[in-house]
């Protein structure tokens, strides 16, 4: 009983840390990086006035969005209008809930629920964001908001396929849907976005033999065989992340250039805050997937999982470099996802869904045959 | 009264003048009288009007005005069997700078006018004429006022003359000396007692609609005299004087640098230009050489002494030769000045010599005729004090490049667009002075560097 | 019918066309389209042709020996042409006559006139105000140079000189084109303008004791091609671009003169006159031209307003035109009299006589209005419209015959209620004290005064430059009104109220457009029979059977 | 008439689009790059740092009123520039100068003369169209205020921003 109380405490302190502590704060800040990025794409500055540097500004944007009036216009739908904002915000996190974002920090692993279909919670969950959009942009009755919920359904519906198609790869090699395991394989056989490990080199030296033979065998060049499609497999599940987290250059739901804002065209203060926290969140969850999924989640290279082989460096020390590793990695992508917005232009509708459905489906289809050929012809 | 009497010059015939400058001579009635004056009256009032306009016609007298104008052709404008009332008018507005001719015949021999004018009016049947004499000679005015009571009481003048049954009332008018008034539908306007602004030709031609809407004849002091002259010797005989189509004698007026400058009547062609400068007028002063010569008053082309000109003359074959000239052969008759491109004008001989700045001379005739324009049509107006502007500012040596040019671009807009003569008048001497000494005004219009002068430093 | 006017044969810019006998040379280029530049040529006024603005080439046939033309390959005459540029203002046309209007020498004529027309002008133009309607800026775009080479001070000559009462003159503009001289000695008959001074420092100006007071004075000011002569009322109150334009006619006396109203956001600014040979030539006179004052007046009535007790108080128009009604319905037809205006239009007075049918009395009249007339344009009889009242029925053969028995019946007590529209009864022979003593007494009208101050119902209408509507001149022209500006407050068109009275008092449905009023009228009343509010054009149409009310002054 | 455009046919490598979006990104990078680095400086960082004393010759800032050398205001309300004005932000009430004044010869002024900052466009229409050389787009820039009465320029404000200009025209001067 009291371990089933003490599990409860302990995820709801994870969870709590995890979004309050981490997950929130990151997303304002993911916010300002975007500005100061985009701002120095564009030879510019960016947001550099509220505290040193800029640093500041997510706060007074966050005071601002909570002081801002609230303003309800007379024709919506009350209720679905007041519930999109939530509905929008909620899956994002909740998707976050099985990500192993570290290895073990007091003893404890750092996932807030290890479940064995974690994955398919992660798709599950986050494809529920949708509604919050379509909710939001019915519930507004005003046609811009509408346009933009059809089109984000649609969009979110087309790309969900591929992304889910793309990591079946990732499972077959991997056999397991928990992600600690897969994170488990990634730390044995090299992170999946390359998986081959050199094995024998650590920091305590380099085991020559079983390097030589690490790399001559047969289990190098099945793994060989298999970057291809699961570097196909990546970037099909990269891209699919960015059309399900609606940013650039599939931002089709809320363009404004045509649609004014989109679905959330007629929200103001608060709830508007909420779709676009929503918004980094979900880019944030997606980041994380993508880490745990190819990047090999907190593992650090040549810094073996084990602590007993470093005593020096103590048992919460490396846990908290693990943690840092991950979100360090989560950063990395994040970037990325920023730069690419700012270089790419935004897609024609025929074009997003012509991407969809002729090549990303297709291609990941094959992929999962590809993966399953090399399988099926590799030693066990 | 002049003081000196001149003796004429041996080469003039005096026809006209015979009395000016005659010892003893005094306007008075009797004295002209004792001459065998008005007897060309009594002979004319035996004649038909008719008559005496086929004699003068037939004399091939040309006005002596200015434009030379056949004064028989003009009196011939006036229709037969005329139902309004005919006017003559004395132009005695003597306005033209170089001319002084008219002003002797007044002064000294009014009656011979008179006599002319009664005649004249016989002719063209006119019952009233007027002499319109410029403000500038009230003397002049007195001395004809005299002269026409004198001439009422003699009977010449008034009701019934000389019981022929010919009435005749002569109004001497006093203009308030404006150079336009000599232009005659100006001068009309003026007796009309308007500002003596030149009708519009057409419709006004004094023929038919001049004083008082009415045909009206207006010649000149001198060509008026001439009509007495010619009733005398007849009009053929008259026409034997001077040359072809050039008939009678002129009195020239010369002036500037010569030794004697003075009046001479000469037969119109009698002399040359260097005859008349240097045999009549004595030559230049010493050591000066000629320059240049206006031959019909200020508002004649210049001729350049250095120039040659080209001479066609028809001989009697009806062949023409052409024969280049300089200044010196020039005859002094209408159609010769013409032809070389100037005019025989008032009578008015201008010479100037090589001590003359001709951008001085310009802008002293220049500021004649901005002064003297009416002001009626624009070209004139504007344009005449804008040339007299123009020649003051290079004088302040304020000139600037282009001037030159500017000059005859402003007179070529003046000339040929204007209601009246004027606007040649005023621009003429611009374009021949500007023609012909374009380097002196070349040379004022390059010293400018007199910054004061321009004028957006002028505050 | 005379005689037809021969035509002649013209040949201008190469074109051979025919114009009747008679027609001047700049006319006749005009109506072919070659159009001459032109200054002091007026087409009302003599030809002095000082301006040389239309200098042109001009060629007459040239005569064969047998004094016939020569005719040339195309059968038409060879013309020759004349070496000098000719004037085209002063000369008809003649048979075999060639123009060229384009020439190269044309071109330079006009050139160099504008050039000296400019060079001694003081290009004040953003201070004239005839900048925008300037012929010299003008001329000087369409033919001139462009550019100036006068580099001398210009002659300084008077400004803003006081010619007379209503005009001011700047001497410096004047380009001597004398078309005011001849405007005063020809059309107005007071010679009172000549030129002094002579040459480029010609000036114009008054003979000496004499002042430009004549009442056709302010017409020098419509002629002035340049910015001379200003009209003292309108000079630097407004640029003329801003002006917006309504043809409209003349309300100050029965010649109904056609005008051409300026104004801007609501304000008039100037009133001048509009060319119709029929009625007023280009001319009006001065009074008629400056009397438009009032509206602009910040006095104006802008609200209906209501009796209570002793105070009047604004009121909706529902309210006052309702309060209106039931007031009349309180009384007897005999104690009623309604007092129409012969200012009103035919349309506003067709709804006043409803009004006496309506209620059914026979105490009905005009304010007849008169002054002194001259012997141009002004008329005696001051109301513009007294043919329209007498056409429509609101008066008698003689103006204002029942005014005196209806002020008696007021004054007696058995008139009860009044309508008065538009006039001031207290200067019609109505004393104010009676007028208190009316259980009724509607009063319409723009401004306030001794009689709207004495109503029981208050009605704020419009002026003649915020209506449309027709009048009938004193020679039986129907002419238009137009709507220059927009009435002040609430106040309305006299038409619709009286409507909406009407509709009041019996019920009957109105109509909604003028358009239809006038519609009904030409329905019913013979003389408009046919025509229609568009009809009329801005002309205007001469009715037959409509008797001169008064003696008929002589006109232009 | 319809107009084609030819298509030119895409190779694999550009069907790929993959090398396009790598050049895009690495156009992009470069551009961060510069401005980290340093190498990049193009923001100037209001208020602390100012255009003032880099401002063009010709810079368009508010509209403003000037007065002549002899203090004298050059506007002779033409109302040219209310007329030309694009968004109606002038609005002049002409006057006469009155007989005993020095510049009686100029005879006409602005009674009134406002500009509606609010409306403003800062185009320099006013400038460019003035015939006195009256009306000139000053330096200022920092046009603000806190209702919108106080962002209508009236004349004092307006001589007050806008000060003397001299030279240009000299048609007022005693001899022209």
């Amino acid at each position: 009983m009291t371990d089933i109380l003490l599990g409860l405490v302990w995820a709801l302190v994870k969870a709590v840390g995890l979004v309050f502590v981490i997950i929130l704060p990151m997303v304002s800040y993911t916010v300002y990086a975007e500005r100061r990025v985009s701002a120095m794409i564009q030879d510019r500055l960016g947001p550099n006035r509220v505290g040193p540097m800029g640093l500041l500004q997510p706060i007074a944007d966050a005071v601002k969005l909570l002081l801002k009036e609230d303003f309800t216009p007379a024709s919506v739908n009350k209720f679905y209008y007041w519930l999109a904002p939530a509905c929008a915000m909620a899956p994002s996190l909740m998707a976050l809930a099985v990500i192993p974002f570290g290895s073990n920090l007091f003893g404890l692993p750092m996932v807030v629920a290890n479940v064995d279909v974690g994955v398919l919670w992660v798709f599950a969950v986050s494809s529920l964001g949708v509604y919050g959009i379509v909710l939001a942009g019915w519930s507004s009755n005003s046609k811009y908001p509408f346009l933009g919920g059809i089109r984000s359904s649609s969009q979110m519906i087309s790309y969900e396929l591929s992304l889910g198609l793309s990591v079946i790869p990732i499972f077959l090699i991997c056999g397991t849907l928990n992600l600690p395991n897969i994170v488990k394989y990634q730390i044995e056989n090299g992170w999946l976005i390359s998986p081959i490990w050199l094995k024998g080199i650590s920091l305590t030296g380099i085991n020559f033999p079983l390097l030589v033979s690490s790399i001559f065998s047969v289990d190098a060049l099945v793994k060989i065989l298999l970057w291809v499609p699961l570097f196909i497999s990546f970037v099909v599940f990269m891209v699919s992340m960015f059309a399900e987290t609606n940013r650039l250059p599939f931002d089709l739901p809320e363009s404004e250039t045509e649609l004014v804002g989109g679905y959330h065209t007629e929200y103001s203060s608060m709830k508007f805050a909420l779709f676009f926290l929503g918004e980094y969140a979900a880019m944030i969850t997606g980041s994380a997937v993508i880490v745990t999924l190819f990047f090999g989640a907190w593992h650090v290279p040549f810094l073996p999982n084990d602590p007993s082989q470093f005593p020096w460096l103590g048992d919460l020390v490396l846990g908290i470099i693990h943690i840092a590793a991950f979100f360090i990695k989560v950063a990395i992508l994040l970037f990325f996802f920023i730069w690419v917005r700012w270089t790419l232009p935004r897609f024609r509708y025929d074009q997003l869904m012509r991407l969809g459905w002729y090549f990303f489906f297709e291609i990941a289809l094959a992929n999962i045959l590809l993966v399953a050929i090399i399988l099926a012809f590799a030693p066990k | 009264m002049p003081a000196i009497l001149r003796t004429p010059h041996p080469r003039e015939r005096r026809i006209v003048f015979k009395n000016v400058d005659r010892e003893g001579w005094t306007t008075d009635i009797d004295c002209y009288l004792k001459d065998g004056g008005y007897e060309e009256l009594k002979k004319a009032l035996k004649m038909q009007p008719q008559e005496i306009v086929s004699e003068v016609k037939a004399s091939g007298v040309r006005g002596r005005g200015g434009a030379g104008f056949p004064t028989g052709a003009k009196w011939g404008f006036i229709r037969p069997g005329e139902t309004k009332p005919i006017y003559l008018i004395c132009n005695a507005d003597e306005a033209e700078p170089g001319t002084f001719k008219d002003r002797y015949i007044i002064h000294q021999d009014p009656h011979q006018l008179l006599e002319g004018m009664i005649i004249s009016c016989y002719a063209v049947n006119a019952r009233l004429a007027y002499i319109y004499i410029r403000g500038e000679f009230p003397v002049g005015a007195k001395i004809l006022e005299r002269a026409i009571q004198e001439a009422k009481e003699h009977g010449f003048i008034g009701k019934n003359i000389l019981g022929t049954g010919f009435d005749l009332e002569i109004y001497v008018h006093r203009g308030a000396g404006a150079y336009i008034c000599g232009e005659e539908t100006g001068l009309i306007e003026s007796i009309e007692g308007k500002r003596p602004y030149p009708r519009i030709k057409p419709p006004y031609f004094p023929a038919a609609l001049g004083l008082y809407m009415s045909p009206t004849i207006v010649n000149n002091v001198e060509t008026l005299c001439d009509v007495k002259h010619i009733v005398k010797m007849g009009g053929a005989e008259f026409a034997k004087i001077g040359r072809p189509n050039n008939t009678g004698t002129r009195i020239l007026c010369v002036s500037g640098d010569v030794q004697k400058p003075g009046y001479y009547e000469l037969e119109v062609g009698g002399v040359t230009m260097g005859e008349l400068i240097y045999d009549i007028c004595g030559g230049l002063r010493p050591g000066r050489k000629l320059k240049a010569v206006i031959p019909g008053g200020s508002s004649a082309k210049v001729l350049r002494a250095d120039e040659r000109y080209k001479i066609k003359t028809k001989q009697p074959d009806g062949t023409t030769t052409e024969a280049e000239i300089g200044i010196e052969d020039i005859r002094m008759d209408f159609d010769s000045l013409a032809a070389v491109g100037s005019m025989a004008g008032s009578g008015g001989v201008i010479v100037m010599d090589d001590s003359r700045d001709m951008v001085w001379a310009l802008n002293n005739i220049n500021q004649f005729y901005g002064h003297e324009s009416c002001g009626q049509c624009t070209p004139c107006r504007e344009g005449s004090l804008w040339m007299q502007k123009i020649t003051t500012r290079l004088l302040d040596g304020a000139g600037a490049d282009g001037d030159a040019d500017i000059l005859v671009s402003v007179a070529d807009r003046i000339a040929g667009r204007t209601i009246c003569a004027f606007g040649e008048a005023c621009a003429w001497p611009t374009q021949s002075f500007v023609a012909k000494f374009r380097d002196e005004f070349l040379a004022y219009a390059s010293k400018n560097g007199n910054a004061s002068s321009k004028p957006e430093d002028k505050h | 019918m005379s005689d037809p006017v021969p035509l002649l044969n013209v040949q201008i810019d190469g074109v051979w066309y025919q114009f009747p006998k008679g027609t001047r040379v700049i006319e006749a280029c005009a109506q072919a389209g070659k159009f001459v530049p032109r200054y002091c040529y007026h087409p009302k006024l003599s030809s002095p042709g000082n301006c040389r603005m239309c200098l042109i080439e001009m060629g007459m046939p040239r005569m064969g020996p047998d004094r016939k033309p020569e005719l040339g390959p195309d059968g038409k005459p060879v013309i020759n042409w004349i070496p000098r540029p000719q004037i085209s203002c002063a000369q008809d046309v003649a048979e075999g006559m060639g123009v060229r209007t384009d020439s190269q020498l044309v071109q330079d004529c006009r050139h160099g006139v504008m050039e000296f027309l400019l060079i001694n002008h003081p290009l004040d133009c953003p201070i004239c105000d005839q900048a925008g309607e300037c012929e010299l800026q003008e001329f000087s775009v369409q033919y001139g140079t462009g550019g100036s080479r006068f580099r001398e001070e210009k002659v300084k000559k008077p400004k803003h000189v006081h010619l007379g009462p209503r005009v001011t003159l700047d001497d410096e503009r004047c380009i001597l084109c004398s078309r005011c001289i001849r405007f005063m000695k020809e059309v107005a008959h007071d010679d009172v303008l000549g030129f002094a001074s002579r040459g480029s420092h010609s000036y114009l100006t008054a003979h000496p004791g004499r002042v430009l007071d004549s009442n056709y004075s302010l017409n020098t000011v419509d002629i002035c091609p340049v910015g001379a002569l200003t009209s003292t009322d309108f000079r630097f109150k407004m640029r003329v671009w801003f002006l917006k334009e309504t043809k409209s006619i003349c309300t100050s006396c029965a010649t109904g003169c056609n005008t051409l109203i300026g104004s801007r956001q609501n304000v008039l600014y100037r009133q001048t006159p509009r060319e119709n040979n029929d009625v007023n030539s280009p001319w009006m006179c001065d009074y008629g031209r400056l009397n438009f004052h009032d509206v602009n007046s910040t006095d104006r009535l802008t609200e209906p307003q209501i009796r209570h007790l002793s105070n009047l108080e604004t009121a909706s128009w529902t309210a006052a035109i309702s309060r209106a009604a039931e007031d009349l319905k309180r009384f007897q037809p005999t104690e009623i009299a309604v007092i129409a205006s012969g200012r009103m239009t035919n349309e506003e007075l067709w709804f006043a006589k409803k009004l006496v049918d309506s209620v059914k009395t026979s105490n009905y009249d005009i304010v007849p209005r008169t002054g002194p007339a001259d012997d141009l344009l002004l008329n005696s009889i001051r109301n513009p419209n007294t043919n329209g009242a007498q056409l429509l029925g609101l008066c008698s053969d003689q103006p204002g015959a029942k005014l005196q028995q209806i002020a008696d019946g007021v004054s007696q007590g058995h008139i009860k209620a009044v309508v008065a529209l538009q006039e001031d009864l207290t200067a019609a022979g109505f004393k104010a004290t009676d007028l208190e003593r009316l259980g009724a007494f509607i009063v319409m009208d723009i401004l306030p005064n001794e009689t709207t101050k004495r109503a029981t119902t208050l009605l704020p209408s419009a002026s003649f430059a915020e209506k449309r509507g027709s009048m009938i001149n004193v020679k039986g022209r129907l002419q238009r009104l137009n709507r220059a500006i927009q009435s002040p407050g609430n106040a309305r068109e006299d038409w619709e109220i009286l409507r909406d009275l009407i509709q009041h008092l019996t019920g009957a449905n109105g109509v909604y457009l003028i358009e239809d009023v006038f519609k009904q009228m030409a329905e019913n009343v013979p003389q408009f029979q046919g025509l229609s509010l568009s009809k009329i054009g801005d002309l205007g149409v001469s009715l037959e059977g409509v008797v001169a009310a008064a003696p008929v002054t002589a006109s232009a | 008439m319809a107009y084609t455009v030819s298509r030119s046919k895409l190779t694999f490598g550009e069907k790929l689009y993959l090398p396009a979006v790598l050049a895009g990104l690495k156009i992009t990078i470069n551009h961060l790059i510069k401005v980290l680095t340093g190498k990049t400086k193009v923001t100037m960082q209001y208020p602390e740092e100012r255009w003032d004393t880099h401002l063009p010759e010709h810079y368009r800032g508010a509209p403003t009123l000037v007065t002549d050398e002899h203090g004298r205001e050059r506007c002779v309300a033409c109302q040219l520039c209310e007329f030309i004005c694009p968004p109606r932000a002038i609005t002049i009430k002409p006057g006469e100068i009155k007989d005993g004044d020095r510049w009686r010869k100029v005879e006409k002024f602005p009674q009134e003369f406002e500009i509606d900052m609010i409306r403003c466009i800062y185009c320099g229409l006013c400038e460019e169209v003035c015939p006195e050389q009256a009306i000139f787009l000053r330096k200022d820039y920092a046009i603000t205020g806190l209702t919108r009465a106080e962002m209508v320029h009236k004349k004092d404000r307006l001589y007050e921003l806008g000060g003397v200009m001299t030279g240009l025209v000299f048609k007022w001067n005693e001899k022209k």
